[in-house]
């Protein structure tokens, strides 16, 4: 009941947004509209948290073996709860900034909030496929429609890239479900796939790159800075908050399990590629002049380090993941809202056109340090406790590799500070100049929900029990399938 | 049985009512009536109501598959009826005729669908093609009518040659034009029947337009009236892609001769998809775009033939549906627009949102967007294809090959909703558009419950 | 007559008419070869129907009219023939009335 | 050498002249009348094989009407040797030589079929005889034959439609 | 509430609130309720201190858990106070001095502007939070939080006039050179997860004297943790090579150099060592590259210190070459000698930055000594006390720093003579550039501008007292650790600290032997002051030359960093970025695009609208197909 709220609330509310032609009515109705979703997954996580509430199941498309069962695993609470408190976040952190057609805006807003959902819930093969692509989708006509003045182009190399690796999941998803003994894309049966078989080995790729290219991990990331930089920042915010969130849990849900001895196979091999991303996006943040592009960079960093502890195969390096799922998105969005903020402000995304911030705007600056040290893992914020498990995780590898993996994750943290101090220091120290002159401080919606972020952070920083609770046990069942079969090689 | 004799005598109405009716609206209706009594008639001959009983000496069977087929294609018509017949009247004053003719058509599509007899198979393809060479030159102050006419008149009865050598040489081999499995399970098929049965493979990838035999296809279609492009891409092109697995899956259904012409449909599969996808990326007109995305399109299909299993022959008839039910709603919208290149649609979704909107559907819908029809309808030919023991690289190269395609249908709909521009178009009645939002209604409908098709097929 | 000379001349036939298909640009001259490639089949079919004729009569079938089909498939050929070459040539000369030729070269306004 | 194989051999060679002939002869009335001639050699070949109606058939239909429309047109457009297009000489010769290739590698492939042995029974067997055509035709054959009336029908219109002045 | 142990958690809460009160109401409370809040909630947490001092030295220790910080698996990180001999004593320096420098400071800040005050005083406070997290911590990653938490705070003070550029660059320095050092630190704590599942002292320490079944390090596994441990301590305590970073923090205001150069974050690496003193036990070799690295850093220093002409950076160096002495402690095994010095230290070294924060302040900001002199007359108190500092620094019995100096070059002595020759030479320079600073500032006459001269005016009384204050603990400070020779029983520090740090094996030497030891190095400092007298008692400016160039430039050790390390990755980046970011990845991606429409631009061409070509395009096919179908396959 609660997985099919959770798709159908943003779906229908989406739909009738589109109708609401006037702009106040159409934002204060997304924004109602979400409120209710998050609503709805708090209840599961807490009153109606009885399995019988987080499970649905009902016939659909038989003849092709795929039915429409939604589950709420721990992952899936916690990246629903990532969703559900993400969208309120954006639209009110972005409440002042208008577009025209605004009732496309954020009906599209909500369909693409219901594919997330529906991605995150879903327990059938092909409804993943279906809810991957029902997220794409509003995403293109968003950053098509509303976008900077290289939209069109960026975009549609977005939608392009992201197509090429989803058709080649649907080839792997096809692939696999002629394998399975009845037939059917029901996650149960692929979970009881043979690990034989050489083409497995090749599927993996079929799956990985889709997921990669989501992440997205290095090389497979050249489409997200650009894209990141044209698109409206709301949607920016979702894309890189929640939507690359899409790849991990594909990774953890769908390929791990799934493919496990491939995976296994490919494990000395991907963390290298992951973390060499992470130094080569921080090595290019560092040169970045444009912050959007610079806040983009470190995304492509921190997922190459929870690629990476993905396919360390221990419980740190997925609990770290888990966790960190759920601070990335939080903290970045707060780094888009006062990047949105700045470039409305002052027209300017340049750093080296900015300064001074900190005397006219105190409360941005401090809101602003403080999430951008969280987001570089300072202690008793939530990103210390992610990173420090992935890196412990990755330190702790099975590989003979894993000192070299330590080293180069350990590389990747130095390079983080260096942009990000030099980043708050080039937005807000130093004399403030023509543009920053006469700036003004935060309005209130804005506080409010940077305020909420901050709390956030604090609270999983110092409290991170309750997330690492919430998926201990999924991440514990998947680890033990891997080890069985690992252990049967 | 019904559908073709019912057809055919309403072919001979039609070609009167010219005569006797004298307002277009009223022959328009009494086509459009027709042709409804003959889909009840034919959904009744699927549920065992046969008006005529006519012994075919085994020449033709109406069974479960050709009468599946024969109402998809008799819907599909119906719509295409709603959606376009008001704009042949552009075309020229024989309205009454070109009815006529496209029930003549329906009635070789159903002569195509439901052959056992290799002579039946040639009848009906020639009375396909022969009244499609006229509506493609229907338009007879257009020179480049006249040109696709002549071309389409010329390609087509050289292809009708290659494919009577093919039967004739199947006749030698076998002794009879009888297309039962049994006739042929010979274990060391001579000389004489692998060539008739190339020659036979060849004109029937004429009559699809799969590569390289597919040169007419972009000049006819880009030359014909749009109406009558509509309707050949759609429902003819289904028609006898229906006969072409037919043929194939009765007459060299078996093991000793399959291996042979398989190893060829795959190549041509190949080739198929390749010039068509990637030589529609180039283009600037709109129209002829589509024509080379049929050609991809009838790639895709050719899947079908390549694995030729259940899945296959389910999938073909979904095919067939999803693909007919876009592209006529494209074309109909194709037919109101001034100027059929890409910047004439720049645009048009602020000028005519629901054009624009329902435009979309269909263009995701060929593009195979998940949640349409489309989707699942390619989505059923890579189940075939990997379900086939060497199909695995064959659905890869398709499937990159369908992102190919994303690029060009996303042109249009750049085109309508990011571009400025003032797209014009000529004024649309309430019907018009109603019926446009039921078809793309459809192809949603589809896509997201396919069941509503799929539970009747069971073969 | 051994049937491998049939063969062998309907397809020569058949080969000269798809020559001449492609040397000649004559719009109805092409149209003749392959009216020429039709009647190569025909020929063709005879053949074949008086061989399995033959096959049957030799097994001692009393099957009187086996491989009577080959040529009732001829009657229908020709019957095709002729509505073909009567759609087919009026075409041509709608053309001929639009351009004042036959010539298929000039058939170039549709490409790439 | 009996009668039998000089008559088909003389045919045969006539044929493949007269069809030489068409496709090389420059003036399109000329190759009208190869082509009949053709026809004629063919409708020799069908008396030898004793498919007698087909023979009438053929020489009514083709080179009685068939023929005669093809040369009326020709003579309507008054076409000659003068206005006879050529396409040029390479393009020419990568015809004949694309056409004789198929020739030879469809006789190499056909060269030796199961059926090589087996022949054609000549001037005699009474298959090919008007009466059990016409029987065939109406018994078994029915429906085709209907059929074909609608291909008539659909031709008449298209002439109809194509035709007519507007 | 029967035993104050129970409430330890407030010890580091009260600064905490005190940091919220300051930050949030900052723009809305008054300057001296904003100073009251800030010196108070440490003043109260100084209290608490004494009393858990006491019931410490009552002798019972108390490891307080208050929730799972993180728990995965079965590894599970409590949020855990220890309080223990060693920890309480930190306590005391850090509320005791801390306390002092807040006071100090309400008056010194007293031209900014509230709201900045208040957030001057939230950050002095934040800082004195994470520091007793730091030493409260009962397991590594709590340490490893203040560890972090300091680094902020440094950054934060350092950079707190943020509208000089140059002093954000000196922030983001010490933070970045902090990250590196805790990098290792952290992956000390990975190793030591890996091999005890948990990193509690108590465990950890347990594992290593193998009284732990199952569990046990190898010889490797402690080295190895021991040395990155070590390489985080010499982030956070300014070792080679990792100590640049100090002098530029200078940066700061000076009562912010005083508290993290006396109480705070440079002697959290001395505590983490003299924490795990059972590891560093187990490994010789690290205790060799510690007493090693220790002197290095402490020769280097005092050269560069000989030359520096900023008052404060002169007292920045000789922070580096003190500490430098407690890592040679340390590495000698002297781990109570090398606490005593910290404690010594954060007394004198305390008193000469707030001394030198008074005459600054009296300069009107001017910090050069080059433009000072003379000013004994103007500045009493300041004189006096900086000169008592000078004294207790430079080592002079019986003010404290005699004896914890005397403590370690005892101890360097039993180790290696040779080791001992160089810390008693570092000594005599220590002893030379102190007085050379205090000679050049207070005695000749003064250089400086007239406006300056008639500025001048001694500190108000919130100054002189904490000054005072400090030079009465520099002198007397020193009592609690007087060896046994010169006090039977004096060494009470030993006896303190003995439970948690196990007295190492000292094979005893004579008394004559240490009376001697004393004795030169007393003379011999003696002579060094007498010498800086001579030759800076009435100083004139004069442009250093040849070697005295290189020490005045600190041997050109940040520009050389700056060129192998900084440029080098700069111009990486800069290279990733435009080539292979913009050519080769993205190139690739968009050639298939363009592949593509170049393709599809050709392949039209075939299309060519000729009827001809078209059939001899689909015969050629035919043949094709016929040839390969049966002349080529099967």
């Amino acid at each position: 009941m609660i997985p099919v709220l959770l798709i159908v609330i943003p779906l229908l509310t989406g739909l009738v947004t589109f109708f609401i032609k006037e702009e106040k009515s159409a934002r204060a109705w997304a924004l109602f509209a979400t409120l209710v979703t998050l609503a709805v997954s708090i209840a599961g996580l807490t009153v109606l948290k009885d399995a019988k509430y987080l499970t649905h199941y009902s016939e659909w498309m038989q003849p092709l073996g795929s039915s429409f069962s939604v589950r709420l695993d721990g992952m899936g609470q916690l990246l629903c709860l990532l969703t559900a408190v993400s969208y309120p976040l954006v639209f009110m952190g972005t409440w002042s900034s208008t577009y025209k057609k605004a009732n496309n805006f954020f009906g599209l807003m909500l369909l693409a909030q219901a594919g997330l959902m529906g991605v995150f819930v879903a327990m059938d093969a092909l409804l993943f496929y279906f809810f991957w692509e029902l997220a794409l989708i509003p995403m293109y006509f968003l950053c098509s429609q509303w976008g900077g003045e290289k939209r069109i182009r960026v975009t549609f190399k977005f939608f392009i890239y992201t197509f090429v690796g989803s058709v080649l999941m649907l080839i792997g998803i096809l692939y696999l479900q002629s394998k399975t003994p009845d037939h059917s894309f029901s996650i149960e049966s692929f979970y009881k796939l043979g690990q034989t078989g050489v083409a497995n080995k090749w599927i993996f790729w079929f799956f990985f790159i889709a997921f990669a290219i989501k992440m997205p991990v290095f090389p497979f990331h050249t489409w997200q800075p650009d894209t990141y930089e044209q698109a409206p920042t709301a949607t920016t915010m979702i894309l890189s908050g929640v939507m690359v969130k899409m790849g991990l849990l594909g990774v953890i849900r769908w390929l791990l399990p799934v493919l496990t001895s491939s995976a296994y196979m490919w494990s000395d091999f991907i963390p290298p590629l992951a973390l060499i991303g992470l130094i080569y996006a921080s090595l290019i943040a560092i040169r970045q002049d444009d912050i959007k592009r610079l806040v983009a960079y470190s995304s492509i960093a921190h997922i190459g380090m929870m690629c990476a502890s993905l396919f360390v195969f221990n419980k740190y390096g997925m609990q770290g993941v888990m966790i960190q799922m759920f601070s990335h998105g939080i903290n970045i969005i707060g780094l888009w809202i006062i990047v949105e903020i700045i470039e409305k402000r002052f027209g300017t995304r340049k750093l080296s056109e900015l300064g001074g911030l900190a005397q006219k705007a105190p409360a941005m600056a401090i809101l602003f340090v403080i999430i951008a040290l969280a987001n570089i893992a300072l202690p008793l914020t939530n990103a210390f406790v992610g990173e420090f498990l992935m890196f412990n995780g990755i330190f702790q590898a099975r590989s003979i590799f894993y000192v070299w993996w330590t080293v180069m994750a350990g590389m990747g943290i130095i390079l983080s500070a260096v942009y990000t101090l030099n980043m708050i220091r080039k937005i807000f120290y130093g004399e403030s100049n023509a543009i920053t002159a006469n700036a003004a401080d935060l309005r209130w919606n804005e506080k409010l929900a940077l305020g909420i972020i901050v709390v956030l952070i604090f609270w999983m920083g110092i409290y991170s029990q309750s997330m690492l609770q919430l998926t201990d046990g999924i991440s514990g069942d998947i680890l033990e399938k891997i080890k069985m079969i690992t252990n049967k090689q | 049985m019904n559908a073709l004799i019912l057809s055919a005598v309403l072919g001979v109405v039609m070609m009167f009512s010219g005569i006797l009716l004298k307002q277009k609206s009223a022959i328009r209706y009494l086509a459009i009536a027709g042709l409804f009594v003959v889909l009840v008639s034919n959904i009744l001959e699927t549920y065992g109501t046969v008006f005529f009983k006519i012994n075919t000496n085994g020449l033709m069977s109406f069974d479960r598959f050709a009468l599946f087929f024969n109402s998809i294609v008799l819907a599909a018509t119906l719509l295409y009826f709603i959606l376009s017949a008001r704009d042949m009247e552009k075309i020229g004053v024989n309205y009454a005729e070109y009815f006529a003719l496209i029930f003549f058509i329906l009635c070789g599509i159903t002569l195509t669908s439901s052959f056992k007899s290799l002579l039946i198979l040639f009848l009906g393809i020639e009375i396909i093609s022969i009244p499609l060479y006229i509506l493609t030159g229907s338009d007879k102050k257009n020179l480049k009518s006249n040109e696709a006419a002549l071309k389409y008149f010329l390609l087509g009865s050289f292809s009708t040659g290659l494919m009577l050598m093919g039967i004739a040489l199947f006749y030698g081999s076998q002794g009879t034009f009888s297309t039962e499995v049994a006739a042929i399970a010979v274990d060391k098929p001579s000389p004489l029947l692998i060539t008739g049965m190339m020659l036979l493979l060849f004109s029937m990838s004429f009559k699809v337009s799969a590569a390289p035999f597919h040169f007419w296809t972009p000049d006819v279609y880009d030359g014909a009236p749009t109406v009558f492009t509509s309707f050949m891409a759609t429902i003819v092109k289904a028609a006898v892609f229906i006969a072409f697995i037919r043929l194939f899956d009765d007459a060299f259904g078996s093991v000793s001769i399959q291996p042979k012409w398989q190893f060829w449909v795959a190549i041509i599969t190949a080739i198929t998809l390749l010039v068509g996808n990637i030589t529609a990326v180039f283009q600037q007109s709109v129209k002829r775009m589509l024509a080379y995305s049929s050609i991809a399109q009838a790639g895709f299909m050719l899947l079908a033939l390549y694995a030729m299993n259940t899945d296959a022959k389910e999938g073909i008839l979904l095919y067939a549906a999803a693909y007919s039910l876009a592209t006529i709603g494209i074309f109909a919208v194709l037919a109101k627009m001034t100027d059929f290149t890409f910047d004439g649609f720049n645009g048009l979704a602020k000028k005519e949102p629901l054009l624009a909107g329902t435009l979309t559907v269909f263009l995701l819908s060929l593009a195979g967007i998940p949640l349409t029809a489309g989707f699942i309808a390619k989505f059923y030919m890579l189940k075939a294809t990997l379900l086939h023991p060497q199909g695995f690289w064959l659905a890869i190269f398709a499937i990159l090959m369908a992102v190919v395609s994303v690029y060009y249908y996303f042109r249009v709909i750049q085109a309508m909703y990011f571009k400025e521009g003032d797209a014009r178009t000529f004024e649309t009645t309430a019907r018009f558009r109603w019926a446009l939002v039921a078809v793309a209604a459809l192809v949603i409908l589809i896509g997201i419950f396919p069941n509503l098709l799929l539970n009747w097929f069971y073969f | 007559m051994p049937i491998n000379y049939y063969i062998f001349l309907s397809i020569a036939l058949f080969a000269i008419g798809i020559v001449g298909v492609l040397t000649r640009r004559n719009a109805i001259i092409i149209f003749m070869c392959i009216e020429l490639m039709l009647n190569a089949v025909n020929l063709l079919l005879v053949a074949f129907s008086k061989m399995h004729h033959l096959a049957t009569l030799t097994a001692g079938d009393a099957a009187i009219n086996a491989g009577s089909d080959g040529q009732l498939f001829v009657f229908f050929i020709m019957v095709v023939a002729a509505a073909e070459v009567s759609v087919g040539l009026a075409i041509i000369v709608m053309m001929y009335r639009n351009i004042h030729s036959v010539d298929v070269n000039f058939l170039n306004r549709l490409k790439h | 050498m009996g009668i039998t194989q000089l008559l088909f051999w003389f045919l045969s060679v006539v044929a493949l002249f007269s069809a030489l002939m068409v496709i090389t002869s420059k003036n399109p009335v000329y190759s009208v009348l190869w082509l009949i001639v053709t026809f004629f050699a063919i409708s020799g070949h069908y008396i030898l094989l004793n498919a007698q109606f087909l023979a009438i058939v053929n020489i009514i239909v083709y080179a009685g009407a068939i023929m005669v429309l093809f040369l009326f047109v020709i003579m309507l457009m008054n076409l000659n040797k003068e206005t006879e297009p050529q396409k040029n000489r390479w393009l020419r010769f990568a015809g004949a030589v694309a056409g004789g290739c198929l020739l030879l590698v469809l006789v190499a492939a056909l060269r030796n079929t199961e059926i090589k042995q087996q022949s054609a029974l000549v001037n005699e067997g009474n298959i090919g005889l008007i009466k059990n055509l016409g029987r065939e035709l109406f018994t078994n054959y029915v429906v085709p034959f209907e059929i074909s009336s609608i291909l008539f029908l659909s031709a008449m219109v298209g002439a109809v439609v194509i035709g007519k002045k507007e | 509430m029967n035993n104050v142990l129970q409430i330890v958690y407030l010890i580091p809460l009260l600064p905490f609130i005190g940091f919220l009160i300051n930050g949030l109401g900052r723009k809305y409370l008054s300057k001296s309720i904003i100073g009251i809040i800030g010196s108070g909630v440490i003043l109260a947490s100084f209290v608490l201190s004494i009393w858990v001092f006491m019931e410490v030295k009552g002798g019972n220790t108390h490891v307080a858990s208050y929730f799972n910080f993180i728990s995965v698996g079965n590894l599970s990180i409590p949020f855990a106070f220890q309080i223990d001999q060693l920890s309480s004593l930190f306590l005391l320096i850090i509320t005791g001095v801390g306390f002092l420098i807040h006071v100090y400071s309400t008056s010194y800040m007293h031209e900014e502007k509230t709201e900045h005050f208040g957030r001057y005083f939230s950050y002095l406070n934040l800082f004195v939070f994470s520091m007793l997290l730091l030493v409260m911590g009962a397991n590594y990653v709590i340490m490893f939080i203040g560890w972090e938490g300091v680094g902020l705070c440094s950054y934060l003070l350092i950079g707190y006039w943020f509208k000089k550029n140059e002093y954000n660059k000196a922030a983001n320095k010490a933070f970045i050179m902090n990250r590196i050092g805790d990098l290792a630190f952290l992956i000390a704590i990975f190793m030591i997860i890996a091999k005890v599942d948990s990193v509690n002292f108590a465990d950890v320490f347990a594992v290593a004297e193998g009284s732990v079944k199952g569990k046990s390090f190898t010889g490797n596994d402690i080295t190895i943790i021991t040395l990155l441990l070590f390489v985080g301590a010499t982030g956070k305590s300014a070792q080679i090579p990792l100590y640049t970073w100090l002098p530029d923090a200078m940066a700061g205001p000076t009562p912010v150099s005083a508290l993290i150069h006396a109480a705070t974050m440079v002697t959290a690496g001395i505590y983490m060592i003299a924490r795990s003193n059972i590891l560093y036990s187990l490994s010789p070799l690290t205790m060799n590259v510690v007493a090693i690295v220790g002197l290095a850093t402490a020769l280097l220093a005092a050269t560069i210190a000989l030359k520096q002409n900023d008052i404060k950076k002169v007292l920045a160096y000789s922070t580096v070459s003190q500490l430098g002495f407690m890592f040679l402690a340390l590495g000698t095994g002297a781990y109570v000698a090398a606490v005593f010095h910290v404690m010594t230290h954060a007394f004198f070294k305390a008193l000469l930055f707030l001394g030198s924060g008074s005459v600054i302040h009296a300069m009107g900001g001017e910090q050069d000594i080059r433009n000072m002199g003379g000013l004994s007359k103007k500045l009493k108190t300041t004189y006096i006390t900086f000169l008592i500092g000078c004294i207790a620094i430079a080592g002079i019995p019986p003010f404290s720093g005699f004896f914890s100096k005397d403590a370690i070059l005892l101890s360097a002595f039993i180790k290696n003579p040779v080791l001992y020759g160089i810390a008693l030479f570092t000594a005599l320079l220590t002893a030379f550039y102190m007085f050379r600073l205090l000679f050049i500032t207070f005695t000749g006459k003064f250089r400086g501008t007239p406006e300056q001269e008639h500025h001048l005016h001694e500190s108000p009384p919130a100054m002189t007292i904490p000054l005072i204050i400090l030079a009465i603990l520099s002198i007397i400070g020193g009592f609690v650790g007087i060896p046994e020779v010169l006090m039977h029983g004096g060494d009470k520090l030993t006896a303190f600290l003995s439970p948690v740090i196990a007295a190492h094996e000292t094979h005893e030497i004579s008394h004559t032997t240490e009376y001697g030891l004393m004795a030169l190095s007393t003379g011999l400092v003696l002579a060094m002051i007498l010498f800086a007298w001579t030759k800076f008692k009435n100083y004139q400016r004069s442009e250093a030359t040849g070697f005295g160039k290189v020490l005045e430039n600190k041997w050109y050790v940040d520009e050389l960093y700056d060129k192998i390390i900084v440029q080098p990755l700069h111009k990486l980046g800069g290279f990733l970025k435009t080539v292979i970011e913009g050519s080769v990845i993205d190139g690739l991606v968009n050639g298939v695009g363009k592949a593509v429409n170049y393709s599809s631009r050709q392949i039209r061409l075939l299309q060519s609208g000729q009827v001809g070509s078209y059939v001899l395009l689909m015969v050629l096919s035919m043949l094709l197909i016929f040839i390969v179908q049966f002349f080529l396959r099967k």
